[in-house]
């Protein structure tokens, strides 16, 4: 199930269904991307989609992770609109019979979120607003996946 | 009509988000579109840097491509979420 | 914080409570453990510790993921006594300031909870009880953390 | 008195968790309980399986080791949770 919302949701109550739907599958990894205070340098964070490409990209990376590993079911929640410090921002679960492909999925999927969906974050802090793009590492994590 | 959609850090530039116009008369393709575009909300070359890249009805173009001005045109900079 | 519990716990419960605590960690990243019913041949799962020596041992792996791994909080809930199919058997969950080290850091805690974690299992099914010990799979996941 | 606890499939086997006895007549170190255990117990050896550790006071112990009989020794077959 992939969702793309840009109202806030709450992180245990989305796996704690996910966790129930998928109660035979032996592992369920997760990862929960929460605005950062910086310190307090930022007060607010904001996102943008291309509406229909977004979601239609996540949903070929999803493929492309189930291609790959076996896995029993995957959850992409990611929110758009404007987030308040500690709010959360993006939940991936991966469920599957064993860790190894539960984790790897994820750890993927991540990758991908981070990297090449498609979305546009802008950072509102004490130093005004700008709009932030991938780091380096985000991109040499991507490139883990690459098949040579 | 041609709907022209700005993301990211373009739509600061534009001052828009989206527009909606006729194709300019002389404009046939991306490339002349981007040109025009160019001039007409002074973005510097913005939409010709590398890192910028188009989509024609939601689809990414790389090469040029012609126009018959009933498209939906994104420039979208370099995306990322999470 | 290092749980070893006889009693059913309840992961979303326990999720909500260590992320509200790291809200400002960026990168939450978890994995849970569940009894799976191997296609209806397991009826339940026995867990058994050796008290004290168990829990010296996780605290042991998680000093170490923490001299590794830059990580803001470790969260570890271990069952142990008779569960039922579904029922969940271990929880890790990882804050950190990124997702790498969450990833990696939660990967091996798990692969120290699977060979080395001072635990022995046995498996009640329609084929009766039995004791069962760590796959290949396991040992050779655990080797990758060795530094060579 | 030693304190002896048989985990795992140890336990089944020796028909018993815990046991508590006087160091027997003897018995000085860890081998030679281990033999006695075994006969015993009718354990056909299992204690001295190479996949089999010992701690005493709950610390592995790798070579042989005199005992004062006072200890805690744990029979520890392959671990592994989660």
């Amino acid at each position: 199930m992939i969702t793309i919302r840009d109202t806030p949701f709450k992180p245990s109550k989305e796996l704690e269904a996910f966790t129930q739907a998928n109660c035979d599958a032996g592992a369920i990894t997760s990862f929960l991307g929460q605005v950062r205070s910086e310190a307090g340098k930022v007060n607010a964070l904001y996102l943008e989609q291309y509406p229909g490409v977004t979601e239609t990209g996540i949903m070929d990376a999803v493929a492309k992770a189930k291609a790959r590993w076996t896995l029993t079911d995957v959850m992409v929640i990611h929110r758009v609109g404007t987030m308040d410090v500690g709010e959360p921002i993006v939940l991936v679960a991966i469920a599957a019979k064993h860790r190894r492909p539960a984790f790897l999925a994820c750890d993927y999927l991540m990758d991908y979120l981070k990297t090449q969906a498609v979305f546009w974050k802008r950072q509102t802090g004490k130093d005004g607003s700008k709009w932030i793009e991938p780091r380096t590492e985000d991109y040499q994590d991507k490139k883990r996946w690459e098949i040579r | 009509m041609i709907k022209i959609l700005y993301f990211g850090r373009l739509s600061d530039m534009a001052g828009r988000r989206t527009e909606t116009l006729a194709l300019p008369q002389g404009v046939r393709n991306i490339s002349a579109l981007r040109a025009w575009l160019d001039t007409a909300h002074d973005l510097g070359g913005a939409l010709d840097d590398p890192s910028v890249k188009t989509m024609v009805d939601q689809s990414l173009v790389h090469n040029d491509m012609s126009l018959n001005g009933n498209e939906e045109i994104g420039f979208l900079p370099p995306v990322g979420g999470g």
